[in-house]
């Protein structure tokens, strides 16, 4: 029986490595050929982009990450969450509009000095005034009338942006805060676009 | 149908370098002149005072146009009139530099109606005017241009 | 002096209705290039249209005119096999004259 | 932060979440989809693409290079000469060369081996802006042109096609970058747009048939007619990737994963978009 068995799996072994290349020769060539294809421009670096860090690996997948690695990343990105220095969570609506509006910022043909944008409009309703508005992600109209203004909404609120894998892994939002994209204040600033009674979005 | 086209390429490029070096003229020597003045003021109250003062708002004049514009660039206008002896179409874009954006002459026997596209700064009103019988008319239009892509 | 433009002449009843389309860049001077230096205006200022050598229409076109124009109008009196056409003339007095016939 | 303030956060978040599904999109804004496509139907008259294929097909008949040929006798696969349906069937493998490649590579491989132009001279200026045209684009206009109105069929049968299509569909699902986009963030969901653009969901097979038959187009808010080559450039740009070597593997692999997602669609490009 065990013969059998042991003799089954070699059978299979033998037929994979003749119908498919291995799993290693592919990672191989895919990595040869996004070497030879991609070049640095500007302020991209291609080696730092290929180097994925651990949760794109994680989520480089064409099917669902295993539970397993999807608990390794809710762990890892609550860890990296920062609140802010002063304990103020909210800054002003207005630039958080500028801000949700940009989409400029670390693309190849972006200078050092561009301020980085959060593109919110692109996945996002917010204001109502704004109809060119994505909706990759929830409409977030009337965010804070809603949801109301209490400390855990305010903190969950600014972990989302800051991290949004810490919630979901392998979201498509980016990482806001983690990744350097938005400064604190700018996070102040949206915050501000999503709570403050007097921002379009709550009206 | 390739050997037809190319022929045609052909032949129109001689034609045109005909016209280029002075051996034949081209027909807008007769044509109207393009009024400086006119398109290079920056106040739609001006262009309307330089075209002749009031237009009167009609159903003559029919504007198809979208209510948004996915892009600026090129925004589709389409301007009739349904107004006895037509014999001038005009475009403005109230929130352009420019409002005056394209003139056009009808000649007995052309159709009172136009196609074209246009370039629009932002948001804005537009303009249809036409002249019927000497006095103008217009029929007005709010299209909104919208960001579009992923660029924002 | 440009590329040819695509000119489409065809009968529909007692109308012929005529499709421009231009090659041209329609620079309104106020665009910028990679480099940040204003790109100088460049546009066509006028087109006319005839038909067997008797003008039918004519436009007086600002910057504001989009990038490679398109233009459509239809007039009586023509049929299959005249010739029509159409000359632009742009700011710096660059100009083309294409023709086509009425299908 | 403490586990246990950790652990208050999930369970909020979880709140959260399904509150999210009540307060979707203020179904409103009504009229705006409906606009848009007033717009793109208004536009659809005369396409300045056309001026591009004509160009391209003088191209195409024009001698030039060192060696002062035409590319009459390009072989896009179906034939030397053969324009007519060639592109419906590329990215394809080609024995002479031994690789899989997509139009653009092979009329670079056909201007240098029967033109004589070097890879330089046949790569230059891949894409087109104001005042510079592009010589490619304008041939990849007349080519793509002469397959409208027919169906995408790819064949992904040669051992290298299938390699190709594999590395295609990797890098579709990879995430990378400042931001953790991937081709997949954008284009794998039902009815999702970014800003006022329907994208397409390459997954569900009419969409990535209307999708990827309708490149090259003329995008009137660049004034240009953009390839498949461009288009996929762009959406790199974008993801924050580094930028893509223009003619290398890895567009021609993306090229070939869509196309063959797409086969069975019929093809109606160079068409006309924002």
């Amino acid at each position: 029986m065990k013969k059998i068995i042991v003799s089954l799996g070699f059978c299979a072994a033998s037929f994979f490595a003749v119908a498919l290349v291995s799993a290693d020769q592919t990672d191989k060539e895919f990595e040869e050929m996004l070497e030879s294809s991609l070049r640095s421009k500007g302020i991209v670096k291609a080696e730092e982009v290929l180097a994925q860090d651990d949760v794109q690996k994680k989520c480089s997948t064409s099917g669902v990450a295993s539970a397993e690695d999807m608990k390794a990343i809710l762990d890892s990105q609550l860890a990296t969450i920062v609140y802010p220095s002063d304990g103020k969570y909210l800054g002003d609506w207005k630039a958080g509009e500028k801000i949700a509006q940009s989409g400029k910022g670390r693309r190849f043909n972006d200078k050092p000095d561009t301020v980085n944008g959060g593109n919110c409009y692109a996945c996002h309703q917010i204001s109502k005034d704004e109809l060119a508005y994505g909706t990759i992600g929830p409409s977030l109209y009337q965010y804070g009338k809603i949801r109301g203004n209490s400390e855990e909404m305010i903190k969950y609120t600014w972990a989302k942006i800051f991290n949004a894998q810490a919630f979901v892994p392998c979201s498509y939002m980016p990482r806001y805060g983690h990744k350097g994209i938005l400064s604190e204040q700018q996070i102040k600033d949206l915050m501000a676009l999503l709570f403050d009674p007097e921002s379009p979005t709550n009206k | 149908m390739n050997e037809r086209r190319r022929a045609i390429i052909k032949s129109l490029s001689v034609y045109s370098m005909a016209v280029a070096t002075g051996l034949m003229k081209p027909l807008s020597a007769l044509a109207v002149d393009w009024e400086k003045k006119v398109f290079e003021l920056s106040k739609l109250d001006d262009v309307i005072a330089a075209l002749g003062g009031n237009f009167q708002v009609s159903d003559g004049v029919v504007l198809v146009a979208s209510e948004i514009a996915e892009n600026g660039a090129v925004v589709p206008i389409s301007v009739e009139s349904k107004l006895p002896n037509t014999d001038k179409i005009a475009i403005l874009i109230e929130n352009n530099p420019n409002p005056l954006s394209a003139r056009f002459t009808i000649h007995d026997g052309t159709d009172p109606e136009v196609k074209t596209r246009v370039k629009m700064a932002g948001t804005s009103n537009v303009h249809a005017i036409a002249r019927s019988d000497g006095k103008w008319f217009m029929a007005t239009k709010e299209i909104k241009v919208t960001l579009g892509g992923c660029g924002g | 002096m440009g590329m040819p433009m695509l000119i489409r002449a065809k009968q529909k009843g007692e109308n012929t209705e005529v499709k421009v389309l231009v090659k041209h860049d329609m620079e309104t001077g106020r665009r910028k290039d990679e480099a940040g230096n204003i790109v100088p205006a460049h546009f066509i200022k006028t087109i006319s249209a005839s038909c067997e050598g008797k003008i039918i229409f004519e436009g007086e076109l600002g910057p504001a005119v989009s990038k490679d124009p398109f233009l459509s109008f239809s007039f009586k009196n023509g049929k299959k096999g005249d010739k029509v056409s159409i000359t632009w003339v742009d700011n710096k007095d660059d100009s083309r004259t294409d023709e086509t016939k009425i299908r | 932060m403490t586990i246990m303030n950790i652990k208050r956060l999930l369970i909020f978040f979880a709140s959260v979440l399904s509150m999210c599904t009540l307060t979707s999109s203020v179904s409103a804004q009504d009229n705006t989809s409906e606009e848009i496509e007033k717009y793109r139907e208004l536009l659809a008259d005369g396409n300045p693409a056309e001026l591009w294929e004509l160009t391209g097909e003088e191209l195409w008949y024009r001698e030039a290079g060192p060696k002062n040929k035409t590319l009459e006798t390009c072989d896009l696969g179906k034939g030397p000469g053969i324009v007519e349906g060639a592109y419906v069937e590329m990215p394809r493998y080609f024995s002479d060369v031994d690789k899989v490649m997509d139009l653009e590579q092979r009329l670079i491989y056909c201007r240098m081996m029967i033109q004589g132009l070097s890879r330089e001279q046949a790569t230059e200026r891949p894409f087109g802006s104001a005042g510079n045209s592009s010589d490619i684009e304008a041939l990849v206009a007349y080519v793509t042109g002469q397959s409208r109105g027919m169906k995408i069929a790819v064949a992904v049968s040669h051992e290298k096609e299938k390699r190709m299509y594999e590395m295609g569909k990797r890098f579709f699902y990879f995430r990378a970058g400042s931001h953790d986009f991937g081709c997949v963030t954008c284009h794998s969901g039902e009815n999702k747009r970014i800003r006022l653009q329907e994208l397409p969901n390459f997954m569900n097979v009419e969409q990535a048939r209307k999708s990827y038959g309708s490149w090259p187009a003329y995008r009137v808010s660049q004034g240009e007619v953009r390839s498949m080559q461009h288009r996929l450039y762009d959406c790199l740009r974008q993801q924050r990737c580094p930028e893509a070597i223009y003619g290398t593997d890895l567009v021609t692999a993306i090229s070939l994963y869509l196309a063959k997602n797409a086969n069975g669609g019929t093809y109606d490009a160079p068409a006309m978009k924002r």
